[in-house]
């Protein structure tokens, strides 16, 4: 869909890990760091607490596209749970453009605490795409039909 | 009642004219015949043997709204079956009509299923005769059926191995659809009806399973602790191909389901006794553990309660778990060895 | 009911906690949120309703009062799954919905001049207390009555106020038990079955009733044989996971039965040959 | 070709052992050229079993799919071996399940079925609908000999073979007690020429694509059901709280079941295409297990089902792991 979508406003899901990218995302809150508000962030205690049912169930209640940020390789309050994040997001994000989602639409990040910065470029980029893509809605519920 | 003849060529007309209804009728995705809604004539495909999943889909849908709600708000909408409008099923099988019949009479059991009733109420059913059997495992003949059966049909189309369909009008229903039609249709000859007896004999013939099911209800309840149970489930994967794809299998489950809105619906889908969780209490026991129990009571229900209370069996022979069955589980072969048990 | 799938909304009047703990009871009184439904409503002992709220889910309840009681419905529910966790969320004031009544009723009145004992266990005793309401109140229809009753603990008796209103009348004879021994407690102590054969019934003139938990009923049928009831002198009623309350989902049959049109009322008659029963 | 009273004299000798609880097999089917699993319990039940083309069961589902009612009081529990036939794709099954230590090597004990090939079924009966009466198939060379009403036909291989042995990288069985055959070595290998072909479309073509199968799902199940790997005894399906996939059919859950269904075959699915043969609406379920296989292969240089020692590719990692995709 390369239609132009200037109106569309996509909404964004992001999972944020609790020890460095939502507190990275909340760094870029105090510090008045302007960015869009197209994403609603769910705080999760480790990006590999993310289960990939999680971004089919976002998808699926009418998200346009879905972050999970964690912390950077090595960095992991758990030591290793953003490893594993990392394998299993890597091989749904293929699928999932195998079945016809924009790759675009289904992102992963490092953000730590102290990138504000980081995480404002990651939503802006991430924005800026979905507008161009447009709406997501070959997975999602369809008006109750009756 | 009425017969007429249907050239085949004007098959297109005639669809064209049913579609101004909702027009069900077969179709292929991909290579799977399926009962579908069409709204062109060319995408109807009547070069096919049966449907995988049997029409009983339209009457009673794999998925459907009772009521919706918004959480909040105390009053609960009602769906209306009625929207949905005069529907006609053109090219079931007789099997498939036939076990509309059936079910009908546990859909009117002491309570009327009043979203069953209402589509079976707008819908007519326009079959067409199994001139050849649509499948080496059919077995319609044995269980009361044949492959011209009229039961639960409105309109029987037989293709009379010429350039025409003869077509039969069956009820009040299936008359007034004959009216509809009468400026496609000619006149019948004398000995088309004759013919069409011909034809059924012959096509009776051709059906090669069988089964002879006298005393098969009245035996099934001895048979409780038989060994034959734990040998016909053994192979039993529990998956529900034999029940979604059973004309008359009915069971269903009801749940609700809430959007974040609060805009919710409770709905009421198939369900399938060869589930494990199908009996399970909230306590977590089970009535039926194994598949033995599950497949016990599938046969039973068939061939034992369902015959108990509406005095016909719950099944039509169109075959269908016994092609599709992943483990050569043989509906056949089970109630053979109950025959011997 | 015009369409037997939609609810009425019912307000709770009073709710209160009958046992503690886990696996607690709460039991709920309610009227109709639009009067006009009781115009139509009838129901007796034995009958169930489907409860449920829309969003969460419905399940099968027995109707824990008598038809005696005007005004209100009751029911006594025990925490188990989905539905009932919503339902034990709920107060006086608010309000949730049923459809019913449904299923059979125990046959009051051809029991009419017989004596009655009810069994009950644990949460069983719920569809028994309507049985024992509408025979005091109608007295002079039935026979002696006696209720043996039994629980885990003392804490775990449903009705404990009633009982000790039912232990002083003089119109029904109340058999107490709890499993294991407490202090205080001046009935009697060990199993139900134990506490029927300890008051030991006659057999002569009368209907036997018991629900409670499958083990307890097991027993509890042994013994009354033993006592020298018949099968068609005694009552159970059964339970399954139930959908559509009313014969149509396929899912509740014991056999050729089904629980919640047939049933949920059974003689011993019916069931002593459905091994699926008891299952 | 395995020769069947070998066979059935190493399953005499098996099911006579006192460790062994029963031998899972295949048996002639009930009509035609089908074979069905056949489950031995004791010596005079060996000679209905049989091993030909037509058995196409992966009978390593059994060991998964056993079904545990509790133990009555007074009773031991039966911890005997099961023993059970299995082919190269097949023993696959078991060698993963081992991997994820779903049970222990010494439960069971293996009859490895050096595999030459098995029909697609669907074809068999295609090309020869009518044929009722108990038929046969064998393999002779790079043909199918079909037996059937005193006649036989020779149809080449390559036109009823299933799909998955014309890939087949492991026709010789990797973990076997006894091997009922010689080795086979391998014939076949895999291009993903037909994974490849898809990920070429647009993602409006894949959708299209999709859609329309996925459309087709009565969720039935059966795909899960009969899958080997598919031994989770509480399955996220089955679960009302947290409902992940409702249990309404729509193109919507129809897709996060599909969704839900390969993703926990990720880097576990051993290829034995059961999943596919069975779904009765004919959804190409292989096609979406082989693009994980794929970029398994591909992305962790990993093959799942081909050493017990392995750790299972998700429950580990590399600190080397491909991140190019991170932002």
């Amino acid at each position: 869909m390369a239609e132009n979508n200037s109106d569309f406003e996509p909404d964004i899901v992001a999972f944020l890990c609790n020890w460095c990218s939502y507190a990275g995302a909340d760094l870029a809150g105090t510090s008045r760091v302007h960015y869009p508000s197209n994403v609603r962030v769910i705080r999760v205690m480790c990006s590999g607490r993310v289960n990939p049912l999680f971004v089919m169930n976002a998808l699926q209640q009418g998200a346009d596209g879905v972050i999970v940020a964690g912390c950077h390789p090595g960095d992991c309050h758990y030591m290793t749970g953003n490893y594993y994040a990392r394998r299993r997001f890597n091989l749904m994000r293929n699928f999932l453009e195998y079945l016809g989602v924009e790759p675009e639409r289904v992102r992963m990040s490092w953000v730590s605490a102290s990138e504000g910065t980081k995480w404002k470029e990651v939503v802006e980029e991430v924005t800026e795409d979905i507008k161009k893509i447009g709406p997501m809605d070959k997975f999602k519920r369809r008006q109750l039909n009756w | 009642m009425a017969v007429k003849k249907l050239s085949k060529e004007k098959i297109a007309e005639v669809l064209q004219e049913l579609s101004k209804f909702r027009l069900i009728a077969p179709a292929l995705s991909d290579d799977v015949v399926i009962f579908k809604e069409i709204q062109d004539p060319e995408e109807a495909y009547l070069d096919y043997g049966n449907s995988t999943v049997p029409p009983k889909k339209v009457v009673f849908p794999q998925t459907e709204t009772l009521f919706r709600f918004q959480i909040g708000n105390p009053e609960l909408t009602e769906k209306d079956v009625g929207e949905e409008g005069t529907t006609v099923i053109f090219g079931l099988r007789p099997c498939d009509a036939r076990a509309m019949a059936i079910v009908d009479k546990l859909f009117r059991w002491d309570y009327d299923d009043p979203y069953y009733l209402k589509r079976r109420e707008l819908v007519t059913l326009v079959g067409m005769a199994c001139v050849e059997p649509p499948s080496i495992n059919c077995f319609c003949t044995s269980v009361g059926g044949s492959p011209f059966g009229k039961e639960g049909l409105d309109l029987l189309l037989t293709d009379m191995g010429d350039e025409h369909y003869l077509v039969q009008a069956l009820t009040e229903k299936g008359e007034k659809l004959q009216e509809t039609l009468a400026p496609h249709l000619g006149d019948a000859g004398d000995k088309d009806e004759s013919k069409v007896e011909e034809l059924a004999k012959e096509a009776e013939g051709k059906i090669l399973r069988s089964i002879n099911p006298e005393g098969i209800p009245e035996k099934l309840p001895g048979l409780w602790d038989h060994g034959l149970w734990k040998e016909a489930s053994a192979s039993c994967l529990g998956c529900g191909i034999c029940t979604f794809l059973c004309p008359t299998c009915h069971c269903f489950d009801i749940q609700d389901e809430v959007e974040e809105s609060g805009e919710g619906r409770r709905a009421r889908m198939w369900d399938s006794c060869m589930f494990s969780e199908y009996t399970v209490h909230a306590s977590g026991h089970n009535p039926r553990p194994t598949r033995k129990e599950r497949t016990r009571n599938r046969i039973n229900h068939k061939y034992s309660y369902y015959p108990d209370r509406f005095d016909v069996i719950a099944c039509v022979g169109c075959g269908r778990c016994i092609n599709l069955c992943p483990v050569n589980i043989d509906i056949l072969d089970i109630l053979e060895q109950v025959v011997e048990a | 009911m015009d369409n037997p799938y939609i609810p009425y909304q019912v307000n709770i009047l009073e709710a209160w906690y009958e046992t503690p703990g886990e696996r607690c009871i709460k039991t709920f009184k309610v009227t109709f949120a639009d009067d006009k439904v009781w115009d139509n409503w009838n129901h007796l002992p034995g009958q169930c309703a489907m409860v449920g709220i829309p969003g969460v889910g419905e399940s099968m309840f027995c109707i824990s009062s008598s038809p005696t009681e005007e005004g209100f419905l009751r029911f006594s529910i025990m925490i188990m799954g989905k539905t009932t966790t919503a339902l034990h969320e709920l107060e006086a004031g608010d309000s949730f919905y049923l459809r019913g009544p449904l299923g059979n009723n125990f046959p009051l009145d051809e029991w009419k001049g017989k004596n009655i004992v009810t069994i009950g266990g644990g949460i069983g005793q719920a569809p028994l207390r309507p049985v024992i309401q509408w025979v005091r109140d109608n007295r002079d229809d039935y026979g002696e009555l006696e209720l043996i009753y039994g629980a885990r603990s003392s804490a775990d008796h449903c009705f404990k106020v009633e009982f000790e209103d039912i232990d002083q009348s003089d119109d029904c004879a109340c058999h107490l038990s709890i499993d294991v021994e407490e202090e205080e407690w001046p009935h009697f102590v060990g199993f139900v079955p134990t506490l029927l054969m300890e008051v030991a019934p006659s057999p002569e003139n009368a209907i036997a009733v018991t629900c409670g938990p499958p083990i307890m009923i097991k027993f509890v049928l042994e013994n009354l044989e033993k006592l020298g009831f018949k099968p068609d002198q005694v009552y159970t009623t059964l339970e399954n996971r139930m959908k559509c309350g009313i014969g149509k989902c396929g899912r509740c049959n014991v056999g050729h039965l089904y629980v919640c049109k047939d049933g949920p009322v059974f003689s011993y008659e019916q069931l002593k040959d459905i091994p699926e029963a008891f299952a | 070709m395995v020769d069947v009273n070998k066979l059935r004299e190493i399953a005499r000798e098996v099911i006579s052992r006192e460790d062994v609880r029963e031998l899972i097999g295949y048996r002639p089917g009930t009509y035609g050229f089908r074979a069905r699993p056949a489950f031995v319990m004791g010596p005079d039940e060996v000679d209905e079993l049989i091993f030909t083309p037509a058995c196409v069961n992966n009978l390593a589902s059994y060991i998964a799919l056993e079904e545990k009612p509790p133990v009555r009081r007074g009773e031991e529990p039966d911890l005997r071996k099961v023993a059970v036939m299995v082919k190269g794709c097949d023993s696959r099954a078991l060698v993963q399940q081992m991997e994820e230590k779903a049970y222990d090597r010494d439960q069971i004990l293996v009859l490895g079925i050096p595999c030459t090939g098995v029909v697609d079924m669907a074809k068999v009966q295609e090309r020869f609908p009518d044929v009722l009466e108990p038929a046969e198939i064998t393999l002779e060379g790079d043909k199918f000999i079909l037996s059937f009403n005193g006649s036989k036909e020779e149809v080449p291989g390559e036109e009823l073979l299933a799909e998955k042995c014309k890939r087949c990288r492991y026709p010789t069985p990797l973990v076997y007690d006894e091997l009922l055959d010689e080795e086979v070595e391998r014939f076949a290998d895999d291009d993903y020429s037909d994974v490849e072909a898809l990920e070429n479309r647009s993602v409006e073509e894949k959708w299209d694509y999709w859609e329309e199968k996925f459309s087709r799902c009565i969720r039935c199940y059966s795909c899960r059901n009969v899958c080997p790997m598919c031994y989770c005894e509480d399955c996220v399906l089955d679960r009302l709280q947290p409902m992940w996939m409702r249990r309404s059919v729509d193109i919507s859950e129809n897709t996060a079941y599909h969704v839900a269904r390969a993703y926990h075959l990720a880097g576990r699915c051993i290829q034995c295409g059961e999943c596919e043969r069975v779904c009765p609406v004919d959804i190409p379920l292989m096609e979406l297990n082989r693009k994980f296989y794929k970029d398994v292969e591909d992305l962790y240089d990993y093959e799942p089902g081909t050493e017990v020692e392995a750790e299972p590719l998700l429950s580990t990692f590399s600190v080397d792991d491909s991140e190019e995709f991170i932002m």
